[in-house]
């Protein structure tokens, strides 16, 4: 199956004595929705911080396109085409919502060598991406995120992810925090993501959220995948549930 | 050499004073020349690290030890055990009489800042009521204060008033610091006596940046230093006192030998003299030559 | 809720070190004219702009979320190192001076490495780095000074610390290059990408790796810079001071890290103001030069620049309350 | 999964420094073998526990995320206090001792005052405070040590400092007083409520806060603390010394931090350790000792201190890395 | 209606520049599970800080069991009975679990003087605290908070709240990172207070998890209180989602 978009294989990853993740392979194929599920400390962030270069592997393969790749840090990650959102969003507080939405791929202005941030057009589309996610409340993009609430911090978060179009968008748990209005944006923008040929790996324990826009359910337990072709037409969230709790027969 | 013995030379003085540095010239020669080995080390007037120095040097049990004094007293206990350990003593450079060096080597500081004040006063050059600048580098420690007690008994009697300012050890921050001073208190300074090298080897620089001619206002201090050499030379100082630093260094440590070799030194060698225009260009010779 | 121009200009973090700045030089003019004189001024000035430079690298540093303490000694040990290779002949004084400059980059890059690969606090770090390089200034000189006399007639010279009267001021072209700097860094802090990165570094580093921003590189960067800066300075005063003494630069780096505070930057990182630096560096120069002026006794010194930090501080701070109420 | 006694050994942070301790004492045992010997031994001790009493109380105020760079002239201005009080027969002994604590104590509060109600970082306040106190030493002495011979005869002095020679190693009763501390110290950090209180407050402030944590309270408490100690250090070191002289403790502060952050305790807060404290402790004053001891010129001496401090960090690094891999 | 467990009225508050409650009246009676609602940055999280002492009020009047009360700082405001989680949940990653659950008030042994800990004790608590929030796989109390999972980190902040009963429980959005299990262990938690005799101040975007343990539902929005006696039996989901994006007719 080298049509995968990504392909992990047999990988292992121990924090010091703790091994989070046992012999996991998974993955993702181009313009598909995969939604990560399993209860708290099963190993989902963990895997797709390997899968981002966010912290090293013990052991295994990760192929990206069919080609086997170094995920040696964030920016090889980004570099393959890869944009994460990190449960713990990493953001800066003491910078605007604009500088943080462009964080490490600023657009310049003027001649190379000055280096100038396009400060201007980094408020523009700050503005618009905020309306996208739907934060209706207009908040000045110059707004330290210091200073804004639970969710608005994530919307930012996910307006970055938005932006910059990969191949491939890891959302973890994206929803965490948001309202009503907010959550539909995000699903709102998963699928618009899939339908413009994205693939994107959806992590949430909201189950209904879930249902409303993966095509395929991977469920862990225990550092290790216990389901990973669960297909959401065919199965009820009650099922669902009783594979990541385990009582499945 | 290997026939070398181990001498230890203790000094309280800042690495980079530079007076320090010709001491320590004098000891390395000593070394060059007799072929034993010289430990030195610096303090920059911390008491305990001095005493813990020279008590490192006692236990190495070296053919001797040379120290000058940080504080008055402060090496009481320590010289008692190197005695005691039987090993040959020698003070140099600042004196001590309440330890029991076996011998001293070294300029009397009071003397030395009564020599000042009786220089500024037999040439007519403070008179009753003036007021003299002492910069020093840092207050506080052993010289400076001996200095001053022993311009004090000049200068009280004629009712000359003075201050002792703080000009630290580091050369932009003395001028700095001397330059400000003596802005504001240009008109009421009548003479300087500086009380250590960093700042008389600053009195050109500080005078050029104010716009102080040479001669203007009168100098005193200490001359052990190129610069002063130099000032003295251009008329920037009146007068300058050398204390012979590498000799101090060469005849303490010498010294220190002889007493390891049997022979108790039972008095004291002062060094010293103050010079002037006339006589400078011999210690710039020795100076420059480094 | 855009806010206005006023609101912004007060919301400033500058504001407070500003009021600072202005009181204290009604207060010393009050009592003693001379300290606006064109003499005192110049005088002030000279010393000012040469530890300036080194607190505006230190700026950009400490934003980054670090801090060098071997500035200070870098700064004696290179003009000892310039003017050692020029007297000795080895090279003329341009090659010398790249030479030494090359040093320095070479100390802050291994300054950066230990930091940021071995995850070495920086503390320790320039700390060791203080010690090692002082040594190196004094045991390759024996300690004795450098003589510079020979500087005078040397066309780099000139161009560093070359000095003309303007009004009645003597004006030294270090004053120039220190401008320079300023508007140079203050560019780089607010309008650049690097700006951006050097911020998010201090700020929330993990944040900024994950976005790949390479922080470790940043920050090697900024300790070559600082030290580069060092010895910049170091070059310029001892040219100036005509002395280079192996110990010079003593106790620099705590009086640069306190202009740089005083300014406003965080010593933990993510805030940093090169406008607040620079009326950092100008308050406690001016206070120095300021107490002598006013006749303070000269034991006393310390007490008051002390005495007057504190002061000045707590005022800052009621500053900032008054105009960020609530927060 | 509760790991192993061993494991749980090895894991621990002080692992690091006790390996560069031995490290160390191996190095210069086996190029001087008079280092080992009684008489060194006990040299080096005695200076060692002065230092030791600040640093132990640093950890403390370290581990609460705050640092004090004034212990070094509250060192040297409490000697002087004392002696100028007992001196001049203004009071007994005792009475002056109990007094210098209390302003010592004084101090420390304005520190934490300042520190915890103003807002302003520890950096600046305690800068400031380090120059208000060396200056208050220097002013009011006029830059004169005070004699410290009648000490001899006096209980109190015998009950500080007095010494006794066990099997050829001459002890200070200081060094019962530095066992004592530690021993509070750790039981302190790492047993009590309050302890828990301090790792919290450097660890996360406003957590602590949000659980009724009185955060300011335990920093101005351990900002008391440390000046407390730094003034008993200074009076022991003065009647072991005979020598009060204003300018003694003049860069202790930096030295102390580098104890304890060798030892493994954060810079910036909420990990701390006795234990690592007294490993940093011997480190870097045994290692001053026994670069003395194998007779490196003096010039040298700093080249020494600074590069090992170095050449440890990288080792410790090292040596975390192997026992804590992937984390 | 003094018998109001605490009642706030006509609170304001503004940082700096941002008015984030603008005369919110608000309170809650004794036994009561109150559901708090609102979009993002609607100010739940601020009117539940001003509550607790976290942030001052700047200008209101607070009512606890009928008497008025000043919540200069949270020690007050626990004083008063009242424990909060926030939602920026409070812990400190360098502490272990149990040193954070007793933090502020850690039980004592032997001689008051010593202020010793019993470490004992507040393991074994702990232990048992852990299993009844629903965290199954078995985590020593011991280990650092920094070296949690997401959700594991929420647990403990909830356990906190179960063992100190307290007269009202603050939850701001506790249940965002928690798996199945943990979740209905937060909810279960939750009914079992108030059947205890506690009151219950829930606040949570998923209104599924409000609707399955509320009495009364509170709705925020822009800073204000636009619907505060919602009773869930007697309205639809959908219909409060609606009150929630202003939508309501
Ligand atoms: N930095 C770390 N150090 C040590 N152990 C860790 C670290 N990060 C995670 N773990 C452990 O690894 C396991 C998996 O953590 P992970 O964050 O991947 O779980 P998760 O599936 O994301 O859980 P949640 O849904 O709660 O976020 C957990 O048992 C956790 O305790
Ligand atoms: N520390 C702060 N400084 C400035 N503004 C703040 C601060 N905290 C919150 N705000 C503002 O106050 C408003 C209310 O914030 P609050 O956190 O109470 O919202 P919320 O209802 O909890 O939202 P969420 O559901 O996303 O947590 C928001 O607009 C936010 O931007
Ligand atoms: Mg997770
Ligand atoms: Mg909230």
């Amino acid at each position: 199956m080298t049509d995968d978009l990504v392909r992990m294989e047999n990988i292992n990853k121990h924090y010091g004595r703790i091994q989070a993740l046992t012999n996991v392979s998974f993955s993702v194929r181009p313009n598909e929705i995969v939604g990560l599920l399993g209860d708290n400390g099963a190993g989902k962030s963990t895997l797709i911080k390997v899968l981002s270069g966010a912290v090293p592997l013990s052991s295994g393969d990760i192929y990206f396109k069919g080609r086997k790749v170094e995920m040696r840090n964030t920016a090889d990650a980004i570099a393959n085409g890869i944009e994460t959102i990190y449960q713990d969003s990493a953001l800066v507080p003491q910078l605007s919502i604009a500088r943080n939405l462009f964080l490490g791929r600023e657009p310049t202005i003027g001649p190379a060598f000055l280096n100038r941030m396009d400060q201007d057009a980094m408020n523009k589309v700050a503005r618009d991406l905020l309306k996208q996610v739907g934060i209706t409340k207009n908040i000045p993009p110059t707004t330290p995120i210091g200073s804004l609430s639970g969710g608005e911090r994530q919307a930012v978060a996910i307006a970055r992810a938005m932006h910059f179009d990969s191949d491939l968008i890891i959302l973890d748990e994206p929803t965490n925090n948001l309202g009503v209005a907010e959550t539909q944006g995000v699903l709102r923008f998963v699928r618009g993501a899939r339908d413009s040929g994205h693939s994107c790996i959806f992590i949430a324990h909201n189950i209904h959220h879930v249902f409303q826009v993966v095509d395929r359910i991977v469920v862990m337990r225990r550092g290790t995948i216990v389901a990973d072709d669960i297909d959401p037409k065919k199965m009820s969230i009650a099922e669902v549930e009783d594979v990541i709790t385990g009582e499945a027969h | 050499q290997a026939a070398g013995k181990t001498y230890y030379w203790i000094s309280h003085g800042g690495p980079a004073d530079p007076v320090w540095t010709y001491f320590l010239a004098g000891a390395n020669l000593w070394a060059s020349d007799t072929g034993n080995t010289v430990n030195t080390s610096f303090h920059s007037g911390d008491v305990p690290s001095h005493q813990e120095a020279m008590r490192a040097a006692i236990a190495a049990k070296p053919a001797g030890i040379v120290s000058t004094s940080p504080d008055p007293g402060s090496l009481v206990k320590v010289v008692e055990e190197a005695r005691a350990a039987g090993i040959p003593i020698i003070n140099f450079n600042t004196p001590d009489p309440s330890a029991k060096f076996q011998a001293y080597v070294g300029a009397n500081l009071e003397s030395v800042g009564r020599g000042w004040a009786k220089f500024l006063a037999d040439n007519k050059l403070v008179k009753d009521g003036d007021f003299v600048w002492m910069p020093v580098e840092v207050p506080g420690a052993t010289y400076g204060v001996q200095e001053e007690a022993g311009a004090a008994t000049i200068l009280k009697p004629m009712n000359v008033t003075w201050e002792v300012t703080d000009a630290t050890l580091d050369q932009a921050e003395v001028i700095n610091r001397m330059a400000d001073y003596l802005t504001a208190n240009r008109t009421k300074i009548k003479a300087i006596i500086g009380l250590g090298d960093l700042v008389t080897g600053s009195i050109k620089r500080v005078f050029d940046q104010v716009g102080i001619k040479p001669g203007e206002i009168p100098v005193v201090g200490w001359g052990n230093s190129n610069d002063t050499t130099q000032e003295v030379l251009n008329g920037y100082v009146n007068a300058a006192q050398w204390q012979d630093p590498q000799a101090t260094s060469y005849i303490a440590l010498s010294l220190a030998a002889m007493a390891a070799g049997g022979i108790p030194p039972g008095f004291d060698i002062i060094t010293g003299a103050l010079y002037q225009k006339d006589t400078a260009a011999i210690y710039d010779k020795i100076l420059s030559g480094k | 809720m855009e806010r206005s121009l006023v609101e912004r200009l007060i919301a400033k973090p500058e504001l407070g070190p500003l009021v600072l700045l202005i009181l204290e030089l009604a207060v010393f003019a009050s009592i003693n004219p001379e300290f606006l004189s064109a003499l005192n001024i110049s005088n002030a000035l000279t010393f000012t702009v040469e530890l300036g430079l080194i607190a505006l690298a230190m700026t950009l540093l400490m934003t980054s979320g670090e801090f060098d303490l071997s500035v200070g000694s870098v700064f004696g040990f290179s003009a000892v190192l310039m003017w050692t290779m020029f007297n000795t002949g080895l090279m003329p004084m341009w090659v010398a001076f790249l030479v030494t400059l090359g040093v320095a980059l070479f100390i802050g890059w291994a300054n950066g490495m230990l930091v940021t690969r071995q995850g070495i606090p920086s503390f320790l770090v320039t700390l060791g780095m203080l010690l090692v390089v002082r040594g190196t200034a004094l045991y390759t000189t024996q300690g004795f000074p450098q003589n510079t006399w020979k500087a005078d007639d040397q066309w780099l010279a000139q161009l560093l610390v070359g000095d003309a009267t303007i009004l009645g001021v003597r004006l030294y072209m270090s004053m120039l290059w220190f401008v320079l700097a300023a508007l140079a860094t203050h560019y780089v802090l607010t309008q650049t990408k690097v700006g951006n990165w050097i911020q998010a570094s201090g700020g929330n580093s993990n944040a900024a790796r994950a976005r790949g921003v390479p922080v470790a590189g940043v920050k090697i960067l900024l300790f070559m810079f600082s030290s580069a800066m060092a010895a910049f300075a170091g070059i310029i005063s001892s040219i100036r001071t005509q002395a280079a003494n192996p110990n010079s630069g003593t106790g620099y780096e705590l009086e640069v890290i306190a202009m740089v505070v005083i300014g406003g930057t965080v010593l933990t990182g993510g805030r940093g103001t090169i406008i607040g630096t620079v009326l950092g560096i100008l308050i406690l120069r001016l206070m120095r030069n300021g107490i002598v002026l006013i006749g303070v006794p000269g034991l006393a010194y310390n007490i008051f620049i002390g005495g007057i930090i504190l002061g000045m501080m707590v005022l800052h701070n009621y500053i900032e309350r008054r105009h960020h109420a609530g927060t």
